[in-house]
């Protein structure tokens, strides 16, 4: 057991820290859910890029420094410790780069990531369907033959980034005669400003379209943006599922973080002895966290894979969060009501965490089954 | 002893209910969210003719019906259920502040809070008051008295679209010495439970009918027993908030309204939050009417006093009288 | 809506106020699990008896004072707020007095409740089995047929009162050949000192007896013990299950006493402003919960009856019941962890709550079906 | 940085395991919980010569192996997980203490508490001292310096029976000068976090296989969603507690340990609440093996600093310096 860090990786730890002091605008950038914010976030994945601090993990060809794991995760800690902006890159960096690293071909590796990587086109997920929120395999919409590619034809919703975005990736039913409903389905990737395409954003809670629904009319996507083999699409979304309820989706950094944030409020306003407890287990659960993770980081290095227990870690986070941020809230008081203040956008943002990349109820069901071994229930 | 409404007070209820359901109050709150008021002083008028906010001014003046607080917390649930936007809390608490004040004053101003002609708003401190840009008589509440303030400060947005939160503008006509009243408190308090309960509720109702409509897996998300449970603690605590709030109305005591606030917010507060777990994506949006009650149900657990200022205020007065 | 009560209840009120402060122990008694405190508590229950106050509720032929449901009320808010005694006599008085009213005769009415109103006969519930938990349709212990009477056979478990109990009352299967699993069923009274009747009192967490297995061996019962029809014991318990549930298990006198000690407990120990929220819930619980038994009471003078809002009631209190016991240990710090004080003993009775008179996941269920309307699932 | 133990610290768990595997833990329970300390004392035996108080003991001294925080976390969470009764903690906590005294004292006391050959209770300021009736030493730590208590009170009972409280008798030969320092506090919280750890995973455990082996309405238990998600919950508390507990081995920190403490003892007792509820009325009895567990998980909580108590230095401490 050791938790000391290489000089190596303190070192990189230090350049990070430097480069992010000197860099992080003193301001707060405008929301990231708004045409405004969405062009400032972009420009700082940008600056962040053009120093090679946008991918860090990647590898140099795509515009990365090779970071191992742990270097990636003390990044992070350095990143959110001094204030820096939301990462409005993350779905295509954190979903569909994993794929491409895993399943894409060399042509698209070299097509696609650099873009990615320095914000030039930002990417939107679109999973979901009106019919099919948990329940992934009912997905309906379809991708026909067509001479030199697909033609895409359906509705998605959901599609978080999209507003603004400029493409998109999701899974999409290329054989309708497949035996089982989770098979016969692609993988693509599509430009959310080709023929076509129609985006609907949605707003949420507090009025930010933060997400949008795509209406599909024979959407063409040439052969080359299809990843993997068409009918393999269920299987390669699942490994990415897998990172994106794992690891990579909410680094330990953005908790310890905002876990500061949250003693610094507390201090401001009298270190009020009524919330003492609940400002200690923020504290508490930002280490306990960020230990989890070293804990799975570390078994990563020796070769096993992130299995169900990233099960645990979406039920952790998603409800730590709301819980720090209503703590927030409450020792804001009447305050606490506004809606244009940081804290407020965080506990809205927070507010989503039990419902998305898998419901906690969803994850809870995989934890009885597969963790804990038991009978499979009818829910 | 007879803890339960009367016929007539259910009937009260019911008619409020039918007026605010023939209503499209959905759109109204999106007028009055964005400050046009036109579609919201339409709704206002027809509530105010139901006799909502006389409830709260004495009988003695003119279009006066009260004091009648079990009548208002039967309203103010009911405009809890329905969303209705506006200053309502903060009218009755402006009509129970005016009657204290000097007969004159209070003939001159109480009239058009009952007739529903004027809208009311009340800040305290430095606090914001809400709606400032839509009501007609704005009283700003100090340690030295209550004055009848000149104007408002610029609107600033509530997690509640809804509510519109304005600083008022110091100055104005002395109408009260001394700061605002316990009783005053008081009635700000009970409507604002009432209305709470009833924004708990409409989602209790809501999450209800979704989930029994809603299929994965191929069968009603209602069926699922986490689901079915969840609801269950959530009709649990909207159920033993509900007397909390009418034993209040009752006994108007400033601890036992204090309970009922912190119960009746913290139980609405918990129902939103499992009404949002229990309708998924949807009810994250702002276009889906869910919205509506949600975001009011963080939003009046703060106002009027947070669950920790109204428990405080319950464990002080322990002990020295039985409930 | 009036909460006022009338000059007779209020009369009423006053003198039992005045009685239970001129006899109240000034010191309490001996836990009720022991065989000295039972025996002190049976004295007592005398003591009650001999001035009338033992069953206000029932009529004056068999020792009570013909009290209303609201002046019942008002005698328990007046007990517990007096620090009277627990009551040994309650699965009687609770459970099966109003199970005699209804469906008894005049013959067993005239027989068994004038000693249990004095407690010179104790009785004690036995419905649980081994396997009949929740699933109360399961039963298997039987009772047959023999001349003037019937013989009992079969083992019946978590029988509280018990270890020192008199007497006992529950269900037997009398129709093996019944078509469903609920018909076919008696309800039984018998003497626990019969020959065939072995008691095995079992020990709950702190080591006390309050509990028993009772093993039963062709124990004969006359004819004159079976309540109702033989084959209605089911529909017949049911309505006793629904007054166990409902309004009398557990008076809100109690509860209101309950807060008022952890009040008092809350001051002695500094009012610390950590413990400040969870003691205003306390109160504040008590209060919902005694408006919420008025407003019961209420629709029940109105004729209705008390259904499944029950469940409601249930889950409530005992739930309501821990958080309270838990707040005062958490306020005694390490001297909560003492096992030979008041606090400890009730502790670990309302750690109970949940688990008897039908569990809360039961009521829970009962709620969404019943209550809410949602469709049955599988649990 | 590895955060994972090492082969040597997994082979030591699964020694541990096996020794009181073999061993009818809940039979010497039940002696101890009587004032019969004769099983209990060859356990202790056998558990001493595995190492684990070793571990407290600095190699300088005669049988030492310490100090060693991982590893006697490793033993605690075993020790936890079977309900050894006896102090085992505060036979840890005077090791801690008595490293600190001057040499020769400390060659005279430390080396029994390594062998086994003495157990070994602390009783701080006015509060109780666990088994003083079995304990050889005594030390009674107050603000002026920590004494060899020449003797103990009678015994109280504690909610978990196993746990015999006593008072210790004032007077006695001062050791050290000085209250208990804060690194033997720390010592005694990281060993009550493994302890309490441990019982909730036996409890996590015994639950399981209750709810899969227990049928109502004709199918297990373990099948209702209710029943799995409430159970999903502990597993989550207790693998989050795990890292916090092995990260304050390393660090020692006290406001590290403190955070373990509390979390650990958290997890344990609301894994407790479920295990009872799941267990149903079963679980109630202490003749079933259930309560060894449930009862500890309350005792441990309040042993050494309760929740409160470990949260306020976590707050006291954070900003000073990162994790």
């Amino acid at each position: 057991m050791d938790l000391t860090h290489s000089p190596a990786d303190e070192a990189f730890r230090a350049e990070a820290r430097a480069w992010l002091h000197a860099h992080v605008p003193s301001e707060p950038l405008p929301s990231l859910e708004t045409a405004d914010g969405f062009a400032a976030h972009r420009a700082w994945e940008a600056e962040l890029a053009a120093d090679g601090w946008s991918v860090v993990n990647w590898p140099g060809e795509f515009g990365g420094r090779d970071a191992t794991l742990v270097q990636w995760l003390l990044f992070e800690e350095e990143y959110y410790a001094a204030g820096a902006p939301g990462r409005v890159g993350q779905n295509g960096i954190h979903l569909l780069a994993p794929t491409l690293f895993e399943h894409g071909t060399r042509e698209q590796r070299a097509r696609v990531l650099p873009s990615m990587a320095t914000g030039e086109v930002i990417w939107a997920q679109a999973w979901s369907e009106p019919e099919a929120g948990s329940d992934l395999a009912s997905l309906r919409s379809k991708a026909v033959r067509t001479e030199g590619g697909w033609l895409l034809t359906g509705q998605k919703t959901w599609s978080s980034r999209a507003a603004f975005a400029d493409r998109a990736f999701g899974l999409f039913r290329s054989d309708p005669d497949a035996p089982k409903p989770h098979q016969g389905l692609a993988y693509l990737m599509f430009d959310l400003r080709a023929p076509g395409v129609t985006v609907r954003p949605i707003a949420r809670l507090d009025g930010k379209p933060a997400f949008a629904e795509l209406f599909l009319d024979e959407v063409f996507v040439p052969d080359e943006d299809v990843i993997g083999e068409p009918g393999q699409g269920w299987r390669i979304a699942m490994s990415t599922a897998g990172n994106e309820r794992g690891l990579m989706l909410r680094s330990p950094g953005r908790f310890l973080a905002a876990a500061d944030r949250l003693h610094r409020l507390w201090r401001a306003q009298g270190s009020p002895e009524s919330t003492r407890d609940r400002v200690a287990d923020a504290l508490i659960g930002a280490r306990a966290y960020q230990l989890f993770t070293y804990a799975a980081a570390s078994r990563f290095l020796d070769g096993e894979s992130i299995g169900p227990e990233s099960s645990l870690n979406k039920v952790f986070w998603s409800e730590y969060d709301i819980a720090l941020h209503e703590t927030a809230l409450d020792l804001l008081g009447e305050e606490g009501e506004l809606a244009d203040t940081d804290w407020a956008e965080r506990y809205v943002f927070s507010l989503a965490g039990p419902v998305y990349a898998g419901t906690n109820e969803i994850q809870r069901d995989i934890i009885a089954e597969r963790l804990l071994g038991l009978p499979k229930g009818r829910r | 002893m007879r803890f339960l409404l009367d016929a007539e007070q259910r009937a009260f209820a019911a008619s409020l209910d039918a007026l605010l359901t023939a209503a499209d109050t959905p759109a109204v709150v999106r007028d009055w969210s964005r400050g046009d008021h036109t579609s919201g002083r339409a709704l206002w008028s027809r509530v105010a003719q139901a006799g909502v906010f006389a409830l709260a001014v004495p009988e003695t003046y003119d279009g006066g019906l009260g004091p009648r607080p079990v009548e208002l917390a039967v309203a103010f649930v009911e405009l809890g259920r329905h969303a209705v936007p506006g200053p309502l809390v903060e009218t009755v608490t402006a009509a129970v502040i005016l009657s204290g004040a000097d007969p004159g004053t209070a003939k001159r101003l109480l009239p058009p809070l009952a007739s529903g002609g004027t809208l009311a708003t009340v800040g305290v401190g430095r606090s914001y008051a809400l709606d400032g840009d839509a009501a007609g008589l704005r009283l700003a509440c100090s340690s030295d008295g209550i004055r009848l303030s000149p104007g408002h400060g610029p609107v600033r947005p509530s997690l509640d679209p809804a509510r519109r939160l304005t600083p008022l503008t110091p100055g104005g006509e002395l109408l009260l010495a001394g700061p605002l009243t316990e009783q005053a408190l008081a009635w700000a308090r009970l409507a604002t439970a009432a209305q709470a309960l009833g924004v708990g509720l409409a989602l209790l109702d809501r999450t209800v009918a979704h989930v029994k409509r809603r299929c994965q897996f191929g069968v009603p998300i209602g069926s699922f027993q986490a689901v079915r449970h969840r609801l269950a603690d959530a009709k649990i605590a909207l159920e033993f908030a509900h007397p909390l709030v009418f034993g209040a109305a009752l006994t108007m005591r400033p601890a036992e309204v204090a309970a009922a606030k912190a119960a009746a917010c913290e139980a609405a507060y918990s129902t939103a939050r499992t009404a949002l777990q229990l309708h998924g994506a949807i009810g994250y949006t702002a276009e889906y009417g869910l919205s509506l009650w949600l975001t009011k149900a963080r939003a009046l657990r703060t106002a009027w006093g947070d669950p920790h200022a109204c428990r405080a205020l319950v464990v002080s007065a322990a002990g020295d009288r039985r409930w």
